[in-house]
């Protein structure tokens, strides 16, 4: 953290991270703010990428940025009211609150820790650092995680299809009306 | 969970590249899937009908041209044909082989378009309507030679043709003849063997025949159902009598099998051209008139009138998109009481809801292409 | 490798960066500038590298789907039209950029010009020569993966910010053949990886020269599935779907016009070279050349080859008919993705095979070449058997010809797409 | 060669079903009545010797005093074709069954008819203007259609020409 060019890449992807994630509660349209929402996810892998964590970083792009959004525009494309804007929420005040309460309570928990300073130098290849502790140290995990997707992917699936399956006959019947 | 999904309204047209000109398609859709279709037309409509009761049946000719101007020559025949029929003209024998060619001529030119064009609404990139409009101008070169011009031809009259073919034209056709049939087998190659267009055309918009017989389908369309219907073998007219080809028809009654219908009748229109070039014979091009039909009104200046019969004419003939037919009603004056042109492209237009409803847009347009309309004519 | 390392030896442009950044340091500077400065050359560099390959692209593109189309294409501007380009250019950056008054303005300015980022960050991390890259991240493939999927965000938000059906439906398309094609395409560079055993693209290239062999050889699988899934990401034709000229009218481009359409138009061509570029380094050897590379800059084969990819595109938009959303995603999922995963698995395999009996590069991977084609030949024959897609359907296409009037040839529908 | 059932034959042939149905019959049509259009059409598309099931085309005809329907149908089985006819008197709102419910190839050609000449055909499911737009004045297929004051129908326009009244329609009088 000591040469100039981390310094401002640091300040410039936390005032875009904690700029964007402000705006995504800020602004009244949902597209705007999943918008600002991958805005946000950008910066935080920027931030990964300053702490030499080159791989979480790009892994963050590719999942938050590029996936989850995708999920996040779904999401809100299959809402009936999607057209909508967000203005007439009864939510704000205690989502305001909520937010003050978990920022003061992160700010007090980062400022008051005694944070230990590694003298280790960073992974030099941390992808392979990352892939070696997936598969060696923590692969019950990892598998367990794997199977449990499985599961709730299978889950889904069959979820969708009888539903589906029913919807159609019922168009199908209106059609020939 | 139950999605609840609200179905909205797209407009296909009038200004959009797939609707073969200014006509509208409005789709109401359930995400991709069509579920009901109307379509809107009327924006070319010239009302030649009722022009055509002003101007005399002379006059008309080059109306005929107008309403399916990618086939202004089976246009111009068939309303000739059924002033003749109203006036009981007999017909040269050269003009009516003269009439043979120029209607195949101008189907191997409209089958090419219409080829291309639904190849296009399959998703190529212009390739295939860029080879076959090739062909088309060719055919159109040879109009050209033959009476001067060549979308609007204005070739036919009545009691026989405009014109003789100058003596190059039959070379130059023989030699566009020896071409054509690599082209065309090139295109059934690159089209009906495509795995994409099968796969985008085969099981789309199916009609079976009674279908396609109680929505009085004619042309492709009706072929491409399995119905083996042609006029120039049922009805022969002009000197198809004289002329040795089969009925292509389809066996699925799908948008790929009406495409291969007009591929196959390519094929026969080369055949039929084949057998014209060495069997036309000399003599005159025009039949003489009856004195008492053909009269010229006022003073000598004014044009010479033809007036048929009291009486009513129903004349068809099998033109690219289907059976054209002319039902004329005369009054014996020298314009027609009543002009009724029988539109084939207009009415295989009737089943489009049936053959829409169900599919996506990107189907609805295939289905468009295979219907081959000419809006020129569905509007009128 | 370079035998001559001095400024003026262009095989290696990074050669005169190099000498530019000594001579700054001697000028007594910080050394933060040279960094910035030899950044800022290469990026520029690439840009107009980019921009001008772009607007001689346009041209052959065109001249070449002319060739294709039985037309002569363009040849007015200039000599035999080559400043097409120029002129399409100046002719949308003139023209009205038309902005709908029922538009999301924010999102509607924004998209054409986020589209173009992916388009060109993509260059960040591909080698155009030896040591010519701007930052050779050791998760250089991921980083192609992850902004690729930044562009659907770009597409999406120009279809809806438009407020017009045809293009959300082309949108909505887009987000859906990303995801079915994402997959895939993570897949095929997996497999890339596994071999080589790095995600840096310099790795794999130098991988590729040192072992004399380009990676599409030992990998055909992996090459072809690539291909497919970067022309879905590009959207370029067969896989055009979210701009469907003859569906859609343009796409999720629809209401653009001006210059704001010319942004979508340059990002497709980025997105383009950027995905050649790519097929170049991981499939195709990269700048080398069999040693070539010693005697011609390495940036020249790379280019060469690119344009080469280039083509391949072009030819398949002259050449294919265009799937139908359904058609082209459930290719991916159903046939596409299972080949994949038994590819990934024949992979990896054989990488530990390699790995633990020590086995010399030369003896081990023609056999794995042999191994994967045939694998390949034989998986994508026979799944297509399994999905009924196998059997050649020459048979019985043409109409029936017959001279029976009024008789019924009808045999029942045929399934849809059957 | 198609055979042509003369109108004769095919009155004959109604007659024997529907007697009564027939108003007159010349070799090119039959005259049907209106009101038993429908059973004729159906005995006409389902008679095994008739079998008219291909509907050529619908069109209407205003003799001023009446409105003629026209209808042409073909047999592809049998390769014959043959024509009857309907009409009505009525000029301010002209009515006449419906033939979309026997053939549905007559959908599009009733709208037409009704669109240009102004008949309404009864039954039709879908009765509105096709190729003009909705609100449109007027029937412009009618023969009193734009008869605006010092224009006159037919050929009387041409340069240079008499006066005279020409045989035929040609001397229609101007209708208010």
């Amino acid at each position: 953290m000591d040469d100039t060019g981390t310094v401002v890449a640091f300040w410039a992807m936390a005032i875009m991270t904690v700029g964007s994630a402000l705006m995504v509660g800020a602004v009244r349209n949902l597209i705007h703010a999943v918008i600002f929402l991958v805005l946000s996810f950008l910066g935080v892998a920027g931030l990964y990428i300053t702490l030499s964590a080159d791989f979480v970083g790009v892994v963050q792009i590719l999942i938050y940025s590029g996936a989850i959004s995708i999920l996040v525009i779904f999401a809100i494309v299959l809402t009936p009211r999607a057209g909508r804007d967000n203005s007439e929420t009864s939510m704000l005040v205690p989502g305001v609150v909520i937010a003050g309460l978990v920022a003061t309570m992160l700010s007090y928990a980062a400022i008051e820790t005694d944070w230990n300073i590694s003298s280790r130098e960073g992974f030099e290849e941390t992808a392979q650092a990352i892939g070696e502790a997936l598969l060696d140290k923590y692969i019950l995990p990892f598998e367990v995680a794997g199977a449990l997707m499985l599961v709730a992917m299978l889950g889904a699936i069959i979820i969708v299809r009888a539903e589906g399956a029913e919807s159609e006959t019922v168009e199908v019947e209106e059609v020939e009306e | 969970m139950k999605l609840k999904t609200e179905p909205y309204v797209i407009n296909v047209g009038p200004q959009h590249p797939s609707t073969h000109g200014v006509f509208r398609l409005r789709l109401t859709m359930d995400g991709e899937k069509i579920i009901d279709a109307e379509m809107i037309i009327g924006y070319l409509h010239r009302s030649m009908e009722k022009l055509a009761e002003e101007r005399t049946y002379t006059q008309n000719i080059p109306f005929t041209d107008r309403t399916d101007y990618i086939a202004a020559m089976t246009g111009n025949l068939a309303y000739v044909m059924a002033v003749e029929k109203l006036m009981e003209i007999e017909v040269p024998e050269r003009a009516n082989w003269l009439r043979t060619i120029m209607a195949e001529l101008q189907r191997l030119a409209s089958h090419a378009m219409a080829g291309g064009t639904f190849a296009n609404d399959c998703g190529t990139w212009q390739t295939p309507v860029m080879h076959m409009i090739r062909d088309r101008e060719k055919v159109l070169d040879l109009f050209e030679m033959a009476c001067g011009a060549r979308l609007t031809t204005n070739y036919m009259r009545i009691g026989g043709v405009s014109r003789d073919i100058p003596p190059e034209f039959l070379p130059a056709m023989t030699k566009l003849l020896k071409e054509l049939p690599d082209r065309i087998d090139e295109y059934e190659d690159l089209l009906l063997n495509n795995e994409i267009i099968i796969a985008r055309s085969r099981g789309i918009a199916v009609l079976t025949p009674e279908e396609a017989i109680a929505y009085s389908l004619s042309g492709p369309m009706l072929r491409g159902s399995g119905v083996a219907w042609d006029l120039r073998k049922a009805d022969p007219y002009a000197a198809y009598d004289k002329v040795e080809f089969d009925i292509a028809v389809g066996t699925k009654g799908d948008a790929y099998d009406r495409f291969a219908v007009r591929m196959a009748e390519m094929r026969q229109s080369v055949r039929i051209l084949e057998q014209c070039a060495e069997m036309i014979p000399e003599g005159p091009i025009h039949a003489r008139l009856q004195t008492a039909t053909v009269q010229p009104i006022g003073n000598p200046v004014a044009p010479l009138v033809v007036r048929p019969p009291e009486g009513e004419a129903y004349a068809r003939i099998e033109s690219p998109r289907g059976e054209l037919g002319f039902y004329i009603v005369s009054d014996g004056g020298p314009s027609p009481y009543r002009f009724h042109i029988r539109a084939p492209s207009y009415i295989n237009l009737t089943p489009l809801k049936k053959m829409t409803v169900g599919m996506t847009v990107a189907d609805a347009v295939v289905v468009l292409g295979s219907v081959d309309i000419v809006v020129g004519e569905v509007d009128r | 490798m370079p035998i001559l390392a001095k400024w003026y030896d262009f095989r290696d442009l990074g050669n005169a960066i190099g000498a530019l950044q000594d001579q700054i340091l001697d000028w007594g500077a910080p050394d933060w500038v040279p960094y910035v400065v030899s950044g800022i050359i290469a990026v520029v560099g690439i840009l107009l590298w980019l921009l001008v390959s772009q607007i001689v692209f346009i041209w052959i593109e065109r001249r070449v789907i002319g060739l294709m189309h039985n037309r002569i294409g363009p040849n007015r501007v200039g000599p035999m039209g080559l400043l097409q380009g120029v002129a399409d250019a100046i002719k949308l950056l003139l023209k009205e950029a038309i902005t709908a008054r029922a538009t999301d303005k924010i999102l509607f300015w924004a998209a054409p010009i986020a589209i173009f980022i992916p388009a060109m960050v993509v260059f960040a991390v591909i080698p155009f020569g030896e040591g010519m890259v701007l930052s050779d991240l050791n998760v250089g493939v991921l980083f192609f993966l992850a902004i690729g999927s930044i562009n659907t965000i770009a597409v999406f938000a120009a279809g809806w910010a438009s407020n017009n059906k045809y293009a959300l439906i082309g949108a909505m398309r887009q987000i859906g053949m990303l995801i079915s094609y994402e997959l895939v395409q993570v897949f095929a560079l997996l497999s890339v990886v596994i071999l080589v055993g790095s995600m840096r693209m310099g790795d794999i290239v130098a991988w590729q020269s040192g072992n004399d062999v380009w990676m599409f050889a030992i990998q055909p699988l992996a090459f072809v599935a690539f291909i497919i899934a970067g022309l879905v990401e590009v959207n370029r034709s067969p896989a055009d779907l979210s701009e469907a000229e003859s569906e859609l009218t343009a796409g999720y481009h629809t209401e653009y016009s001006g210059i704001k359409f010319g942004f979508f138009y340059a990002a497709e061509y980025f997105a383009t070279f950027a995905l050649s570029g790519v097929i170049v380094t991981l499939f195709m050897g990269g700048w080398t050349l069999w040693g070539a590379e010693e005697w011609v800059p390495g940036f020249l084969i790379f280019v060469t080859k690119l344009y080469a990819v280039f083509f391949l595109f072009i030819w398949a938009r002259g050449t294919l008919p265009r799937l139908r959303t359904d058609q082209l995603m459930s290719f991916s999922w159903k046939f596409l993705l299972e080949l994949m995963f038994v590819q990934i698995l024949v992979i990896g395999l054989e990488t530990l095979i390699w790995r633990e009996q020590a086995y010399d590069a030369s003896t081990v991977l023609p056999i794995f070449g042999v191994i994967n084609w045939v694998l390949a030949i034989g998986l994508v024959v026979l799944w297509a058997r399994m999905l009924g897609h196998g059997t050649p359907r020459t048979a019985g296409k043409r109409a029936t010809l017959t001279q029976e009037i009024g008789k019924i040839y009808y045999e029942g529908a045929a399934g849809p797409g059957a | 060669m198609t055979k042509l059932l003369a109108g004769h034959d095919i009155a004959h042939q109604i007659e024997q079903k529907f007697p009564g149905a027939v108003i007159d019959a010349v070799p090119e049509f039959a005259m049907v009545k209106a009101d038993k259009l429908i059973e004729v059409c159906t005995f006409l598309r389902d008679d095994p010797e008739l079998d008219l099931a291909y509907l050529n085309s619908v069109t209407a005809v205003d003799r001023m005093d009446t409105f003629e329907v026209v209808y042409h149908m073909t047999s592809i089985r049998l390769n014959q074709i043959g024509s009857i006819k309907t009409s009505t008197t009525e000029r301010d709102k002209p009515v006449v069954p419906s033939v979309s419910s026997v053939w549905p190839g007559a959908h599009l050609q009733e709208r037409e008819a009704y669109d240009l000449m102004g008949i309404v055909f009864d039954g039709h499911e879908d009765m509105r203007r096709i190729f003009l737009w909705e609100g449109f004045d007027g029937w412009p297929l009618r023969k009193d259609f734009m008869n605006i004051p010092g224009h006159m129908a037919g050929l009387e326009r041409f340069p240079g020409e008499p006066g005279t009244k020409l045989e035929g329609r040609g001397n229609v009088e101007a209708q208010d």
